[in-house]
């Protein structure tokens, strides 16, 4: 008998340690499937798909950053300032009505849309023109934190409401409309089964992936993370480690944005305001710990999965509207607390002690 | 009323940890009114046993009885009810408050009602407790600004104001200063005088034996040997600590000093640390550094290694000059680093043994292509083979933590992450500090092989002992300047500790 | 050596007390900008404003001084303020007994909080952030879509003066002092900063730390709730969005006063006085400036950006000068 | 034992909440099921809006399913996709703004889900949907022109302050635009507005108002782009004397829109000069109509724009269109529809 029991609690072990949030979603996947039929339907799956990607993309970037052992709250202010930036650029036709007392009128903007309308070139360029926005805003809060030596938590609270406000005063509050087909697209189409949004997002958890597990970058990350006076004895550039995280979360950010710009046809100055609970509630509950040198892809990967089951779940439920903030608050309770209870038992058999 | 039998008496404790029997079944009585030495090696249960007694921890089974009754404490705040104080090595003072706050803050002399302190009261019995310890400061300066020693005095000030009846004390001498020594030795005959039993637990076996009334050596868990001071010299108590004969604690010195000069450092000097210190390191040359607290040698290695930057003098490694350099530049240029703390500075205490042993080296070619690409097969066979060098013991480097390794070892991973970058010049900074005799006299072996293999090392320690039995030359350095040189053949005790204590004397200003 | 000491000594002199300079330097030059701010008329409104962020702020450091953090005191003074409303609109409370439930909601609130962090070992952050948003819900199903407004009796504080200064300003004073004795005179202030700067010290000497904890979280849902008291006092009205950001505002105003994130450093007294003044100053001192809308929050942003910039140069300095005197490991 | 009770603890309380969930299923099988979509309950105009639709619909047996969107275009925008892909026969939705609007309806077309948009038009007619539309600039010019009447009798130079919404709402916007219309026209008697931020938020309206006041003691003339904010517009004139009543020589020229109750309530005490009005019930019931007729024919993607005018409710014709102000039928507790 005592064979049997071994072999449950090796189970359990192994289940607790490494897997427990993707099996968590998966059981409550199915349960929700057999209450409400629709949810295995091939619209709602392609919604999960759509509603994950960009989420994937920030809680990634946002790992890097706890990695480290900081926090970015700043992230949902870039998706803001790069949505808009790259609209600006790209967008076909503007309203004149609405634009004219914009401060970037007849420079940048004119009637016949941004600056290069209907050139083939427009799409590229924006994008680029997006991703070196967001990583410059990542370097203000890498160099903040590493440089200034100011507590994570205030620089990027900061940089976040600085930015926000910024990309409601570029456009004085209005949404840039007419973006050129090719972008739209990527909110949308895709090749074949595999939808565009699902690439950049498996693009981007790779490129984590070999970061952390294949470049030295990977190892001075973690080394950061755990304690930063032995790394700076052992020779890290902690400095520019710490840079690199917060750049990439910027990254991340931006892809996030072009994907959310382009499902939601326009440029919006205030896009994503209230996603960061999503984010951080996402890579919790993956289990990357707050506190810095605990986390992998594979975790970012699990906790997006069950938030976005969760929240498919949530709207398919004939519950009233504030029922829905009372689960959400619990649910984020519960895996904090079964997070608290993984670590109590990997603490206690010393061999599955995790890296 | 002093109890003139068994003050505290231990009835087989065993404590287990991850499988491993720190206390094995020890049986052990204390009598009132006297200093008991407890030694033992690292691992030996010395500060387990202390813990259990202090209520840290809560033994798996057996009993204690104390002052006649049965007494096994929840927490910390029951030992300390009953009279029991700890004094722990990293000692438990709050920095952001004031000596009065530090000394009461568990226990103000308050309103009764309200509950509001009565700070005129606080002040004045701390004052009084501050005259038993033969401190003078006032007494609401934040404790922060304190020396280590000042420090000591005030944890033992606060241990009297509970009228604690047993005081144990653990490593307190590794970092005070001679005189500071000398008070905490006053102090302490003093407080046996008045009837307190006194715990001294220590490395430094020769306070040890001049201190204590009675002696208690442990090894692996359990009690080898107890008995009053004259039965026991230092030798005896080695013996039974290590439980095997070493002839001699200093392997064999092997490596000679050759012409060729690795390092070389001329009028260096940073405000307020270091002042115009100019030596020259050779190949194969292990040249100690003797200092005692205080005198600017740690601050010396950081200097070379890059961590803090210099405002005079100039620094040539391998004939190339250095300067104004990071971390990462020196072990580029063959410089290591094994820093006095390991547990702060030395290691990643979360991270697993192989990526703290690869950590310094990553940038090298052998394990990793453009500095960019890790070749994680090359790392791992690498780190197998320097740890079966070192003879580090760990179930499996690829998963195990650092922070499950025993003090010894953690030293051999350290001195193993460093010798990944090929050092050819390595600054070791109190490298066998609390670790057991074994281990150390496994360091000094690895020390003399570099040596051997051509590497010069700057050995830092406040051990004399130590640097005359393994190092070619001693140089003695206080408040900040170097005092004397000692080449080998002409180390007389006498002179380095005179030098040593020389910067004191004139200095005098307590910095 | 003492040539430079006493140079050393002035600059960390300046820096200690970095919250005192940069309010100054705001008020003077908010004062240039626009001539009649000086008026005493406009700094009483000055705070009188920030009054009940200064409040949130004052339970807030509680919590960051034992090196947490409280999200969740937005939604904990919505929840108080939508109960009392509740009871006054359906069972007709005066509006001593309205203050009283919104007191008790507030606490219950926080014991929920303090439960979760010390008995679940939750990190603070997480436990917080739920509860702020669980907390938001509940309000909401207790509002059930109908508008709350507070009657005459309990608005009329909010304009009313005691010995000719608001109500506002005498409650924020009050509450000030309050929880300056309970820091520097009571022993469970001083274990507060003893928990805050080691935690596990704390544990070995005997002190309480879960008790600690608990107390200090609950007494920001007081602080919080009581905030929100006065708040709505002014307003007359509390509405879906009541609430929401304060926790920022509270946060920065206590960092802004010289309270560190990490626990054990900084004071009630001047400093979380000076932030909640500062921050409210900076916002009305853009407006009487009429400074276009939209670059207001850019301008605070970069105000609050400094200050922390200059706090955070003030520890590298202590840290620096620390090093050399004391030479253990 | 202890690690195999806990993980067995945990069981346990996964599988309560799925039960919980388990006793939501729906009813019986052949019942409308309509999905509302809301941007947020700021403001007691969108409270009312909110009762008014999903008390009628649930009153003739039609399930309604709520989505609080807290402001996020973004969620809303899920949220209606996950509506659409549970085969909801119609979508009411109120957006965030124009240009989510036009997302939202696209989606909607393409599933073929009759689409029906409340009180923030689509910022272009290309997509087909069902839209009930208040012009707020037309309705705040009106507003405005009737204040600038009342104040061109007292013929001495005014000093007017507007209370601007929340910036990134388009309601907002075309209210401030319609009011600086308006006093641009008069240039000679009024001097350069001030603006005071709200972010539709009393607490920073309240300090911000104050501020400005204290700043500007000249100020007669306020506009408030809406009417939730007035008890703060009192709390900060009363102790400077300037709450009185039309009439008095201290009296502020008081106008804003929306039209609830409380506007109504201060009018009546004449505090209040003129207010403008969205008929909150016509829309709501013209577009529910509209909604439920297009899901009768079995419409796929039915289009038709409903022009609510709205009207600027002043001192002189208060009493004949009172009965129209949504604001003073909620307060009088009268049926809520006219007809």
């Amino acid at each position: 008998m005592s064979h049997l029991r071994k072999r449950i609690t090796t189970a359990c072990g192994w289940l607790l340690a490494d897997h427990f949030i993707l099996v968590l979603t998966v059981v409550f996947f199915l349960v929700m499937w057999r209450i409400y039929p629709s949810m295995g339907g091939a619209r709602n799956l392609a919604n999960i798909s759509s509603n994950m990607w960009p989420l994937l993309t920030l809680v990634i970037g946002q790992m890097f950053v706890l990695l480290v052992g900081g926090i970015d709250l700043s992230q949902t202010s870039i998706m803001a300032v790069t949505s808009v930036t790259g609209s600006m650029i790209m967008t076909l036709r503007l309203d004149p009505a609405r634009f004219q007392d914009n401060p970037l009128w007849g420079v940048v903007l004119s009637e016949s849309g941004g600056l290069l309308a209907g050139h083939v070139l427009a799409v590229p360029t924006a994008v680029i023109l997006m991703l070196t926005i967001g990583a410059c805003i990542g370097l203000i809060n890498g160099l903040a934190v590493a440089r200034l030596r100011m507590p994570p938590f205030m620089v990027t609270l900061v940089t976040m409401s600085f930015f926000s406000g910024f990309a409601i005063y570029l456009t004085r509050s209005e949404n840039i409309m007419h973006l050129p087909e090719s972008f739209i697209v990527i909110g949308r189409g895709g090749l074949g089964p595999v939808p565009y949004a699902m690439m950049i997002a498996f693009l981007t958890a790779v490129a984590a992936w070999t970061i952390l597990n294949r470049m030295v970058l990977g190892r001075w990350i973690y080394a950061v993370g755990i304690n930063r006076k032995t790394a700076v004895v052992s020779g890290v550039p902690c400095a520019g480690v710490i840079v690199a995280a917060y750049v990439f979360s910027g990254l991340c950010a931006t892809s996030a944005a072009i994907l959310y710009s382009a499902r939601l046809e326009a440029g919006r100055p205030t896009l994503g305001q209230h996603l960061l609970l999503d984010v951080i509630g996402a890579a919790v509950i993956g289990g990357i710990s707050l506190f810095g040198g605990k986390g992998k892809v594979r975790w970012a990967v699990y906790g997006v999965a069950f938030f976005v089951v969760l929240d498919n779940s949530l709207n398919k439920m004939p519950l009233n509207f504030y029922a829905v903030d009372i689960i959400k608050g619990a649910v984020i309770l519960m895996a904090a607390v079964l997070d608290v209870l993984r670590n109590l038992l990997s603490q206690r058999s010393p061999a599955r002690a995790g890296a | 009323m002093i109890l003139s039998g068994e003050l505290i008496h231990f009835g087989n404790i065993t404590k287990e940890f991850f499988g491993i029997r720190a206390l094995a079944g020890i049986t052990l009585s204390m009598p009132s009114g006297q200093i008991v030495g407890l030694v033992g090696e690292n691992g030996a249960g010395k500060s387990t046993l202390m813990n259990v007694l202090g209520g840290v921890f809560a033994p798996d089974a057996g009993s204690m009885i104390w002052q006649g009754r049965p007494y096994s404490p929840e927490g910390p705040a029951d030992a300390t009810r009953e009279g029991i104080a700890f004094i722990h090595q990293e000692l438990n003072l709050f920095g952001n408050l004031s000596i009065a706050d530090n000394l009461f803050i568990d226990g103000f002399p308050r309103v009764r009602r309200l509950g509001v302190l009565k700070r005129g009261t606080a002040n004045r019995l701390a004052r009084q407790r501050l005259e038993a310890v033969a401190l003078e400061c006032p007494v609401n300066t934040p404790v922060e600004n304190l020396t280590p020693g000042e420090q000591q005095l005030v944890e033992i000030a606060r241990a009297l104001g509970r009228n604690a009846r047993l005081i144990i004390l653990d490593e307190p001498t590794s970092s005070l200063t001679q005189n500071e020594r000398e008070r905490l030795f006053g102090l302490m005959n003093e407080l046996r005088k008045g009837g307190c039993t006194l715990v001294f637990i220590s490395h430094n076996l020769d306070e040890v034996l001049r201190m204590s009334d009675r002696i208690v050596v442990m090894r692996d868990g359990c009690v080898v040997s107890t008995g009053e001071k004259r039965e026991y010299t230092v030798e005896r108590m080695i013996t039974d600590m290590v439980g095997r004969q070493i002839n001699n604690l200093y392997p064999e010195k092997t490596s000679r000093a050759s012409e060729e000069v690795l390092l070389r450092v001329e009028g260096l000097s940073r405000s307020g640390t270091v002042d115009d210190v100019s030596f020259v390191l050779h190949r194969g040359e292990i040249l100690g550094l003797f200092g005692l607290m205080g005198s600017g040698r740690t601050e010396l290695a950081r200097i070379l290694f890059g961590l803090d930057s210099f405002s005079a003098g100039n620094l040539e490694a391998i004939g190339r000059p250095l300067g104004g350099h990071k971390p990462a530049k020196s072990i580029s240029r063959g410089l290591a680093f094994v820093t006095e703390n390991r547990r702060d500075e030395g290691l990643l205490m979360e991270g697993t043994i192989e990526s703290n042993v690869a950590l310094a080296a990553l940038r090298r070619r052998a394990f990793s292509r453009w500095s960019v690409w890790i070749r994680g097969g090359a790392i791992r066979e690498r780190t197998l083979r320097t740890a079966g060098e070192l003879r580090l013991h760990a179930a499996d480097l690829r998963r195990q933590p650092a922070r499950n390794l025993s003090g010894g070892n953690q030293q051999k991973a350290v001195i193993a992450k460093w010798l990944l970058t090929e050092p050819k010049i390595l600054i070791l900074d109190e490298p066998t500090r609390g670790i057991d005799i074994g281990a150390k006299y496994e360091i000094y072996t690895i020390m003399n092989n570099l040596a051997a293999e051509g590497a010069g090392i700057l050995f830092i320690s406040s051990e004399l002992e130590e640097l005359a039995a393994t190092c070619d030359r001693i140089l003695v350095m206080s408040n900040g300047r170097i005092h004397g040189e000692f080449s080998r053949g002409a180390f007389d005790e006498k002179a380095i500790l005179e030098a040593a204590f020389e910067g004191l004397r004139i200095g005098g200003t307590k910095r | 050596m003492s040539g430079s000491g006493k140079k050393h000594t002035i600059v960390l002199a300046a820096l200690r007390n970095t919250p005192l300079i940069l309010f100054v330097l705001l008020f003077v030059c908010f004062g240039i900008l626009t001539p009649d701010f000086f008026r005493y008329q406009s700094i009483e409104n000055a705070v009188k404003q920030a009054s009940y962020i200064g409040i949130v702020a004052t339970g807030m450091a509680f919590v960051l001084l034992t090196g947490g953090i409280d999200l969740s005191v937005g939604s904990n003074m919505y929840l108080s303020t939508v109960a009392a409303g509740l009871c006054i609109q359906r069972f007709g409370l005066p509006g001593w007994a309205a203050f009283t439930v919104c007191i008790g909601v507030g606490i219950v609130f926080a014991a929920t909080n303090a439960l979760i962090i010390t008995r679940l070992r939750v990190i603070p952050f997480i436990a917080t952030l739920a509860t702020m948003v669980a907390g938001r819900g509940l309000g909401r199903m207790l509002l059930q879509s109908r508008a709350i407004s507070y009657p005459e009796a309990i608005t009329s504080i909010g304009s009313a003066r005691l010995w000719g200064v608001p109500y506002p300003i005498v409650l924020f004073a009050a509450i000030l002092a309050a929880a300056w004795i309970m820091l520097h005179r009571t022993q469970w202030g001083r274990q507060i900063y003893a928990v805050g700067y080691n935690m596990e010290a704390a544990r070995k000497a005997g002190i309480n730390t879960v008790r600690i904890s608990a107390t200090a979280y609950v007494l920001c849902g007081a602080f919080a709730s009581l905030g929100g008291f006065v708040s709505v006092a002014q307003l007359g009205n509390v509405n879906t969005g009541f609430g929401r950001g304060s926790e920022f505002d509270a946060i920065a105003a206590a960092v802004l006063g010289g309270i560190s994130l990490f626990g054990g450093i900084g004071s009630i007294f001047p400093g979380v006085l000076l932030g909640a003044v500062m921050i409210q100053l900076v916002s009305t001192g853009l407006v009487s400036a009429r400074v276009d809308l939209y670059l207001h929050s850019m301008i605070s942003a970069t105000i609050i950006f400094a200050a922390v910039a200059i706090d955070s140069r003030r520890t590298i300095l202590l840290e620096k000068l620390q090093q050399r005197r004391i030479q253990i490991e | 034992m202890k690690k195999f009770r806990s993980i067995l603890i945990s069981a346990l309380l996964i599988s309560a909440i799925i039960f919980t969930c388990q006793c939501t299923r729906r009813p019986g099988e052949k019942q409308t099921v309509i999905c509302f979509a809301f941007q947020d309950l700021e403001t007691e105009y969108w409270v009312a809006a909110h009762k008014a639709i999903t008390e009628t619909l649930r009153s003739r047996g039609i399930m309604v399913l709520e989505r609080n969107g807290h402001q996020d275009a973004n969620r809303q925008l899920e949220q209606v996709r996950d509506a659409i892909a549970q085969d909801v026969d119609g979508i009411i939705i109120i957006p965030q703004d124009g240009e989510s609007a036009l997302t939202i309806i696209g989606e909607a077309n393409r599933a073929g889900t009759p689409i029906a948009v409340f009180n923030r038009p689509p910022a272009n007619r290309s997509r087909p949907a069902l839209v009930v539309v208040a012009d707020n600039e037309k309705i705040a010019e009106e507003t405005v022109r009737y204040m600038v009447l009342a104040a061109s009798k007292l013929e001495r130079k005014m000093k007017p302050l507007i209370l601007v919404g929340d910036l990134g709402d388009q309601n907002a916007i075309a209210r401030r635009q319609g009011f600086y219309n308006v006093i641009g026209e008069r240039p000679e008697i009024f001097e350069k507005p001030i603006e005071v931020p709200t972010k539709w938020d009393p607490a920073t309206t309240l300090a911000n108002l104050e501020a400005a006041m204290q700043i500007n003691r000249g100020v007669d003339f306020i506009f408030t782009s809406s009417d939730f904010l007035y008890p703060q517009i009192r709390a900060v004139l009363e102790p400077l004397g300037k709450w009185k009543p039309i009439g008095d020589k201290d009296h502020v020229i008081l106008g804003g829109l929306d039209g609830d109750s409380t506007a109504y309530m201060l009018m009546e005490q004449g505090f209040v000069d003129a207010t403008g009005v969205q008929d909150l019930f016509f829309e709501a019931h013209a577009i529910m109509d509209a909604l439920l007729k297009a899901i009768q024919d079995g419409q796929k993607t039915p289009e038709e724009w409903i022009e609510d005018p709205g009207f600027a409710i002043t001192q002189e014709n208060m009493q004949e269109k009172r009965e129209d102000m949504w604001g003073y039928r909620v307060m009088a507790g009268l049926a809520e529809a006219k007809k």
